[in-house]
């Protein structure tokens, strides 16, 4: 556990981090980004928080099976989205040309949009929860296994 | 004598690489007929402006199913070795 | 690059990979073997990633595109596979020598029986 | 039913993924639930796996194209190079994918029992699954990067379950230098990808063939992946790992391991026959493949003689046992653009080599699981602490008689049908090959014999007083194996005509590998 004024700041910038990740979680398929990355900057913010409050006071609120199941869900998702293409082939894009964000922008370089993008951005979002699951469960169980805690099934 | 094997087998490697290194197209002109495709097509295909993310989840999506499977895969691992074990 | 006799940045990435085997051959901490790892996954990835770059393109994403010439989109989605995968290699190997660390007392791989790379 | 035909290669991959996602949420609820879906999903792939093979055996390969508005559209419409991802799945696949549907539905059943006792569970089962998922993705795939993907999950996951029971001290570094090789292995893969890359601007394997130019880059590209593929299959300069992985993991565990390097003997073959085939050097190359395979068979051999630990001596003994598949698959290489000698023999030495995988598979998996048994009842790997214990574990004993006998090529078994095949056939290329490989096999009949001895005959030890059978789901694992090899043994006409030769026909056949990708252009 680091001193209080770490600890404040850090209370703050988790919000700055989580908004940041969401932001490119979000727009990966219209700017450069995308689930991966902005799950390994969400991940981050759980970095900082183990920095700030140390590993112990974390894993009482935050244990390991949360991150389990989160990440299961975020492949669920994803897989399932892979499954929905199914009646053509598996991973086909089945949402493009749909309402939901089936909008295909004008060719050529254009100012973006949100709902475009088919399947894309669904899937992003399933990779997100599995990238901020699974690097925040390894963040943690390798901090609690420097003080050497194992943990609970 | 294994030094003297690992030594020459790593000179022989390094010299490959720098021979690939010089026999390799020019830096900044590659080949390009698959990206070509993608270029031009994955606005149209996918509805996605960045055709980075039209690759990794669209074109190549297989493989970032792989990539997500491997990262939880991983994680799976590391957890299950910090587990507590029953003794004896 | 013209005016460049050979290519600079092929050559890195033979140096880079050169380096991580040298590391992995000769050292027997076995922090130091991962570390060489972790280079030779890091000269990996920019050999793909040098090879899809194309003079003068920018990143291939519409929005607010200045040009239409773009470098190579696949080697970079290759590349972002290959980085989450060293990543996840990374995290088991160092768990894997902490348990090694804690059953023998030592990350020297001489010393905890016949462990060679 | 078409539709499922259609969709299989696919559905053979994602069902063990999405039923090892599902595993961490239904796991924590109901165990039982967990195991029943556990089994149900690898005998469920296992069914698919058959009909694939049938339908391919009739109908010729078939391919998959992810993502695309049909599964057969492999090239975007008017465009001339492959784009997506393909899947291509001819006989040698399905060969491949059959010894991986049964092995890892016989090491599923026998965990069940086996590790009862263990914490962690959850994470054992999801683990299994992925390797078996990897493994499949390997075997099915037509796309370099993809095949680089899934070796990684399987490494991945074997090395994180080579180190599962972390209260021994030797399972961490069992598991490191697994993964260790791996990475390495896998590191020059991916670099072998990107000087395809470079040169091609391709990742399919049949379009890479079509226009393999077999330059300087090319060539070192091949030696990186055949390097890599042998490190991963523990051919014998780099077979150090191999002992030490395998000997540690739990047995069902090392069964599957086994079947992975086959995964990666089948990305060498894949590399050798199907991306380079005839452009090659073959006499060059099939030579270098056939000297790695006598070098395994007889250092594994000798090297095992002397081991204590029963499955280090199974680990060594599995290195041999991969040189006489190189062998096979050498002489083939070596002769094929030759169709006289292809055809009198060289085409023989590869249905022995294909035909050796499948029964090292099947003997070799009842090997270990009979040594994991033993394990099970008596707590020690060592040879010289046991003894006398046929009377308490009659099943276990046969059973190992039956894997012993096989391993060995005693005449009626299975093992012997596919060493004699090998025997003629290279006997024909080259006589002290075929003699090297009998000599090989008369060692490892000695070394089962006096491991057989000092664990089951003898004088009954006191400490194991209280030691009985086995539990039934490990007994149902074992048979599951010992019933393929007493049909392998019975029938290996029907084996070879069924199975092998056609997997090997598709290897050799490297034109149909890429008009399936390339249409009417290969």
């Amino acid at each position: 556990m680091m001193s209080k004024i770490v600890r404040t700041m850090s209370n703050f910038l988790i919000l700055v981090v989580l908004v940041y990740g969401l932001y490119i979680i979000m727009h990966g398929h219209s700017t450069p980004g995308g689930g991966f990355q902005g799950g390994a900057v969400v991940a981050s913010g759980v970095a900082l928080l183990i920095v700030a409050f140390g590993s112990h006071s974390i894993h009482e609120n935050l244990k390991e099976h949360h991150l389990s199941i989160l990440k299961s869900t975020g492949l669920l998702i994803f897989i399932g989205l892979a499954f929905g293409g199914m009646a053509r082939t598996f991973f086909y894009n089945f949402l493009v040309g749909s309402p939901i964000f089936g909008h295909i922008p004008p060719l050529g370089p254009n100012p973006g949009e949100m709902l475009s993008g088919g399947v894309i951005p669904l899937m992003d979002i399933g990779v997100s929860l599995n990238v901020a699951g699974g690097l925040s469960a390894i963040l943690l169980v390798m901090a609690l296994a420097i003080t050497a805690t194992e943990v609970e099934e | 004598m294994r030094k003297i094997a690992i030594a020459v087998s790593l000179t022989v490697f390094i010299a490959f690489l720098i021979a690939a290194a010089f026999l390799i197209h020019p830096f900044g002109s590659p080949p390009s007929q698959m990206d070509d495709y993608i270029i031009e097509n994955a606005q149209r295909e996918t509805g996605a402006n960045n055709a980075v993310t039209a690759v990794v989840f669209d074109y190549r999506g297989y493989d970032t199913l792989g990539e997500a499977t491997i990262l939880f895969t991983a994680v799976v691992g590391v957890v299950m070795l910090f587990r507590k074990e029953r003794r004896g | 690059m013209e005016g460049i006799p050979f290519n600079i940045p092929f050559l890195a990435v033979a140096a880079m990979i050169g380096i991580a085997f040298y590391i992995i051959v000769s050292q027997r901490n076995l922090i130091k073997l991962v570390m060489g790892l972790s280079i030779l996954a890091s000269g990996v990835n920019l050999f793909l990633i040098t090879l899809g770059y194309r003079e003068g393109g920018i990143a291939p994403v519409y929005t607010h595109a200045p040009t239409e010439r773009m470098v190579l989109p696949i080697p970079q989605a290759l590349t972002l596979t290959s980085i989450v995968i060293a990543v996840a290699c990374l995290a088991l190997m160092l768990s894997m020598v902490v348990h090694i660390y804690r059953h023998t007392g030592d990350i020297d791989a001489e010393k905890s029986r016949q462990m060679k790379g | 039913m078409h539709a499922l035909v259609t969709h299989s290669p696919i559905l053979i991959i994602a069902i063990p993924l999405l039923a090892a996602f599902l595993i961490p949420l239904i796991g924590r609820a109901n165990e039982k639930a967990r195991d029943v879906l556990v089994v149900a999903a690898l005998a469920f792939v296992g069914f698919l796996v058959i009909i694939l093979a049938k339908d391919i055996y009739f109908n010729g390969l078939r391919v998959y194209t992810l993502g695309a508005s049909s599964s057969i559209l492999t090239i975007p419409e008017h465009y001339m190079v492959p784009v997506r991802i393909i899947l291509e799945v001819d006989s040698m696949s399905t060969f491949m994918a059959i010894i991986t549907a049964t092995v890892s539905l016989a090491a599923a059943i026998y965990s069940l029992a086996f590790v009862r006792e263990e914490t962690g569970q959850n994470r054992f089962y999801t683990l299994l699954l992925l390797l078996a998922a990897g493994m499949f993705g390997m075997e099915l795939t037509g796309d370099l990067f993809n095949l680089f993907v899934f070796l990684e999950i399987a490494s991945i996951a074997g090395a994180a379950l080579t180190a599962f029971r972390t209260r021994f001290a030797d399972t961490a570094e069992g598991g490191f230098k697994y993964i260790v090789i791996s990475s390495i292995a896998a590191l020059m893969i991916l670099l072998a990808i990107g000087l395809f890359y470079a040169q091609y601007n391709l990742i399919n394997i049949g379009a890479l063939a079509q226009v393999m130019q077999y330059t300087m880059l090319d060539k070192i590209a091949l030696a990186l992946l055949v390097i890599a593929f042998m490190m991963k299959l523990a051919g014998v300069p780099l077979h150090m790992w191999c002992p030490d992985a395998y000997s540690v993991a739990p047995a069902s565990i090392t069964v599957m391991l086994v079947a992975a390097s086959y995964a990666c003997l089948y990305a060498l073959f894949r590399t050798c026959f199907t991306l380079y085939g005839v452009c090659l050097n073959l006499v060059t190359v099939g030579w270098i493949v056939i000297i790695f395979g006598l070098l395994s068979m007889f250092i594994g051999v000798t090297m095992a003689v002397f081991q204590s630990d029963i499955k280090r001596l199974m680990a060594y003994h599995c290195i041999s046992q991969t040189g006489y598949m190189l062998l096979g698959i050498g002489v083939g290489l070596a002769v094929l653009d030759n169709p006289e000698a292809l055809n009198s023999y060289g085409i023989a030495a590869m249905n022995g080599g294909i035909f050796h995988i499948i029964n090292n598979a099947l003997y070799k998996g009842l090997l270990f699981l009979t040594a994991g048994a033993l394990f099970y009842r008596t707590g020690t790997r060592d040879l010289n602490k046991m003894g006398g214990l046929a009377h308490k574990m009659k099943w276990t004993a046969i059973f190992y008689i039956i894997g012993a006998l096989s391993i060995s090529g005693i005449p009626p078994s299975n093992g012997f049908a596919s060493k004699l095949l090998l025997y003629e056939s290279t006997y024909q290329f080259h006589p002290v090959i075929a003699i090297v490989a009998m000599i090989t096999s008369i060692l490892t009949l000695a070394s089962f014999t006096k491991a057989f001895y000092s664990a089951f005959m003898g004088a009954e030890l006191p400490e194991y007083e209280e030691v009985k059978e086995v539990p039934k789901s490990m007994m149902a694992g074992m048979a599951i194996l010992v019933v393929g090899i007493i049909f392998f043994s019975l029938f290996p006409g029907l084996v070879i005509d069924w199975l092998a030769h056609p997997a090997t026909e598709a290897l050799i056949n490297q034109g149909a590998y890429i008009s399936g990708i390339m249409g009417g252009m290969g």
